[in-house]
């Protein structure tokens, strides 16, 4: 435990969720047994609860959203490793609603099997399950890669649209409905010019040399595909967001919400010159920039790097956006 | 020979003696395939179980409904076990659970029949594997495939008999497959000449209602001499 | 420029100002010509506007908490520097309420000019203005540091409170002995296991050695006067606690609210272990924990490291800090 | 005589040249006892006040205006210049223009000396340096006692050879001093035997009034003659 403010690697996480249950007490509750955070004042409308989980590490993602307006519960793993199935379970079980519960999950391989077979369990209950699978991630957008594209970003704008259109008393297809048409219109791609720390022994996970960049990393401190000479940030966002652009194929005057997101350790000047540069881009483009959320949402421990997402919308899921939510780490 | 609840719970318990008796070389199929764990997890599953199955304390009410092992065990697995296969098994258990309820309190061949059939549903939604792709599966698929064929009269003793041959057929296949999913997918061709390890698991539970498996080397090896034939 | 993302290491600071006005348009505007952010909606009710700034490079410090509930208006020097006195006499006289303007200031010798000046020139326009210093860093609490001690994460907490002190329609002076009590009773002290990056050349400012940590770090990247083993988590907050209750002599029973701020790269499942530790502190300690705000609120660029502060509060002060808030980095 | 706007004018520009034609040895002080930008601070100053006294157009209305070459500079120092000394210079203009302005039309030895004091007030207020802490003070506070000591009938131009004369004395003086404020502070001993460059500043800005000073060193050494003196 080199770098990492901690007791012991292996308690940081249990450690740092008894921390967030009590400087959120009276928002939020951690029911240790089963391994769960879960909203204490929901949203009394909801006929359907929304659920999230996945590693930890990536804080605010999924603790953060838990809330008013956002998630009911949501289940953290180890250190970038899925919850178990039970987790997933037992806080489906405890916050499901008259219509049962829909599972936000990002496409990772545990996450996905984890997600699935408590979903079979609810089922043999006799509790409605759907499930919204959020692949955003365009690093990981090949043939090659038959396990589909990763799960990032996006996680957090859909946790809220989602959130939001729960709270208007939607039923569970409609939102699983909503779901998958937000997730066809998101996308991201990250880049990263230093790795994390691994808990483990304090030493960057891997190596970038100097000048370089990792073009396309995904959240859990892998290595991109591709590495480039760093250059200016001008030209990164626009390789970014021109990135982007070609798979989302915007129609001419279109609507984005866009996430610039820290993976860890940037900082916010760093953060908000990206907006700037991203703003500039879409104006060239045509494109109409809706909303846009600055910050560290969707992080990798503290991997110097951040993400774009943009997510295509429509007037009523802007709404859905700018209505009322109030968890750890978003709160408006 | 009633198939209630001693049947399913004897089936369960030499399962676990099954698992612990070729443990080694369930870990070194997973050391050539994968990450080395699976007859570690496998193991601990069953331990876990038979430990569940002896504190039990329902016995007395509905004494003889097949169901209750098989539920414990789905629990112990779906609750409690690591790994891809762990919550995989969890899940066959609890849909045999679900079919042995429908024909309680005994177990029937139909209803063994359609439980292994939506075990291997289940793994299949879940898993998101399909045959071929060198996984439990494999294993899964021929011997529910052999339950159906089971006519209604078969008893279900003798009717896993029929399951666990169809399984074991179809270990011997995965030798000649090439992963595609899971951990071992990552390591192409390298595996290849080896049996997937869930689904020797998969053989050894359906082989364990007969008895006890204590060697895996000739049901492994089986094929290769029916090849050696001309 | 090597591992910032930035079109130049010159524009980092003047880029994302405009991304923050352009992510926070509606809620502030960025006067580029005189050097300022100003809240578009202020509370009506202040008599007295609340200003502050200082170096940029401390994010969300000043720029995140400008909007109602908090500052008018913030001035963001370059980099670690302290901004010009022309940018804080235009600000001030830009945001001006009838009863003057109200300068919070930190610790530091460029800034106490700075703003010393703007208050001379606001002075001969006839607009009061009145100053709160703040001095909570107790690493810097030495007979042989003749400027006092450095001002850190008390600032926020002081901003915070004195917002909602000025909306409820407190005068001049009656605001700045607030903020004067409110600082005598606010003690902060910082650790790092790592320096920030440097801007111009992408290095680590200065090594600590594996298995080290500074202790006693302050915000513009400076060494601290002392390093010492990194120890396990428990112990070092026990430690930072009780140099806190040591200076700040809480009587029994006393509240506190507690800051727990990363400095820049730490992850927020350290910085919720460490409430952990903190909150068991205190409770072992006979002090109630009332309030508790984790996150980055002050930080030194990307430094490896976290701050606590304590601030001992009363009743009142408490329903002041919990006031609605409308800024982009702090909301509720 | 009269003391009015031209005069005013006259001495900010000769101040200008005296500054410009002394710059490499403020450069060379300030290196000795700071970071070595103080001539190139003040210099810039003074040139951006001058470009602003060629630009001004407001000679038409109230012409004969003491206080108008003074704000001119006062807001250029205030608004323009970096360092620590620009803007200390700045309000010191302030307060002389304050002072001019509640004279008007014409500069007094009264009015010199009271904006002189509120000048000295304001930058012990900003700069919370003591006299003795070797800065500009050093020469500004004698600068001020000498102008306070001037019988009202003085002329202006004659009480500002007086405040020079005072400044001077201070600024050898600075160089027996251990620095307590700014960077100087910061190297302790290793400066002493070096005048303040801040307070020549001040000094040149007084000598000014008179005429231009091109060479720094007569006047640092006088005290050292003085000294050698029995
Ligand atoms: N997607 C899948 N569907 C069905 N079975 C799978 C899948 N992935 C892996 N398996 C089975 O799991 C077995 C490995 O189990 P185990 O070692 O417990 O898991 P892990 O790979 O997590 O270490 C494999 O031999 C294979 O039979
Ligand atoms: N606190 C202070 N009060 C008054 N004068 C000061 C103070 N600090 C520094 N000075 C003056 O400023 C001069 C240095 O000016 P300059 O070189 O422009 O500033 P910097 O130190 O920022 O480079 C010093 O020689 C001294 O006379
Ligand atoms: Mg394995
Ligand atoms: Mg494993
Ligand atoms: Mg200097
Ligand atoms: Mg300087």
């Amino acid at each position: 435990m080199a770098s990492y403010f901690a007791r012991e690697s292996e308690s940081l996480v249990s450690d740092a969720l008894d921390g967030f249950a009590l400087a959120h007490r009276g928002l939020v509750e951690h029911n240790v047994e089963h391994g769960h955070v879960r909203a204490l004042r929901g949203s009394p409308e909801r006929r359907v609860a929304l659920l999230s989980g996945g590693g930890s590490g990536h804080e605010p993602l999924h603790i953060g959203f838990v809330g008013a307006g956002m998630l009911d519960a949501a289940c953290p793993g180890r250190v970038f490793a899925s919850p178990h199935n039970r987790q997933i379970f037992e806080a489906s079980r405890a916050v499901a609603r008259a219509d049962g519960v829909l599972h936000i999950v990002k496409n990772y391989t545990g996450d996905r099997i984890n997600f699935a077979i408590a979903a079979e369990r609810l089922a043999h209950q006799g509790i409605p399950c759907a499930r919204v699978l959020i692949d955003d991630d365009l690093a990981s957008d090949s043939e090659d890669i038959a396990v589909g594209r990763r799960g990032t970003g996006a996680t957090v704008l859909v946790e809220k649209i989602l959130g939001a259109a729960a709270d208007t008393g939607l039923g569970l297809a409609e939102l699983a409905d909503l779901g998958a048409s937000l997730t066809s219109r998101c996308r991201s791609i990250a880049a990263a010019s230093a790795a994390h720390t691994a808990p483990g022994n304090g030493l960057p996970a891997f190596e970038i040399p100097a000048n370089y960049l990792e073009f396309g990393v995904g959240i859990h401190g892998e290595r991109a595909d591709r590495s480039i000479v760093h250059e200016p940030l001008d030209a990164l966002v626009e390789r970014m967001t021109d990135t982007l652009l070609n798979a989302l194929e915007p129609p001419a005057g279109a609507s984005v919400i866009a996430l610039v997101n820290g993976l860890g350790s940037i900082t916010r000047l760093e953060m908000y010159a990206i907006t700037r540069e991203l703003g500039q881009l879409l104006d060239a483009r045509g494109v109409h920039l809706a909303r846009s959320l600055v910050g560290d949402y969707v992080t990798a421990l503290d991997m110097r790097g951040f993400s774009l997402t943009l997510l295509l919308v429509v007037e009523e899921e802007i709404a859905l956006f700018d209505a009322p939510v109030h968890t750890a780490a978003w709160r408006w | 020979m009633i198939f209630d609840r001693t049947f399913t719970e004897g089936w369960i318990r030499r399962f676990g003696d099954s698992v612990l008796a070729t443990e080694p070389e369930l870990t070194e199929l997973d050391q050539q395939a994968g990450d080395g764990d699976f007859g570690a997890n496998l193991g601990a599953g069953l331990t876990l179980a038979v430990r569940a199955l002896d504190r039990d304390r329902s016995a007395g009410e509905g004494a003889g409904a097949a169901r209750v092992p098989l539920d414990i065990t789905a629990t112990v697995f779906l609750d409690e076990v690591g790994g891809t296969s762990g919550p995989l098994f969890g899940l066959l258990f609890q849909e045999l659970a679900v079919s042995a309820e429908d024909t309680a309190p005994v177990l029937t061949t139909p209803g063994l029949a359609a439980g292994t059939e939506a075990g291997l549903a289940a793994v299949r939604r879940v898993g998101e594997a399909a045959p071929g792709d060198k996984t439990l599966i494999d294993a899964l698929a021929p011997a529910a495939e052999a339950l159906r064929r089971c006519p209604a009269d078969l008893t279900p003793d003798q009717a896993l008999v029929t399951a666990a041959e169809g399984a074991w057929g179809g270990v011997r296949e995965t030798a000649h497959l090439r992963a595609r999913r899971g951990r071992a997918s990552y390591l192409g061709d390298r595996v290849s000449g080896v049996a997937d390890p869930g689904a020797v698991g998969i053989a050894l539970l359906f082989a364990s209602a007969d008895g006890t498996v204590t060697e895996l080397a000739p049901l492994l090896a089986e094929r290769a001499e029916e090849e050696r034939r001309p």
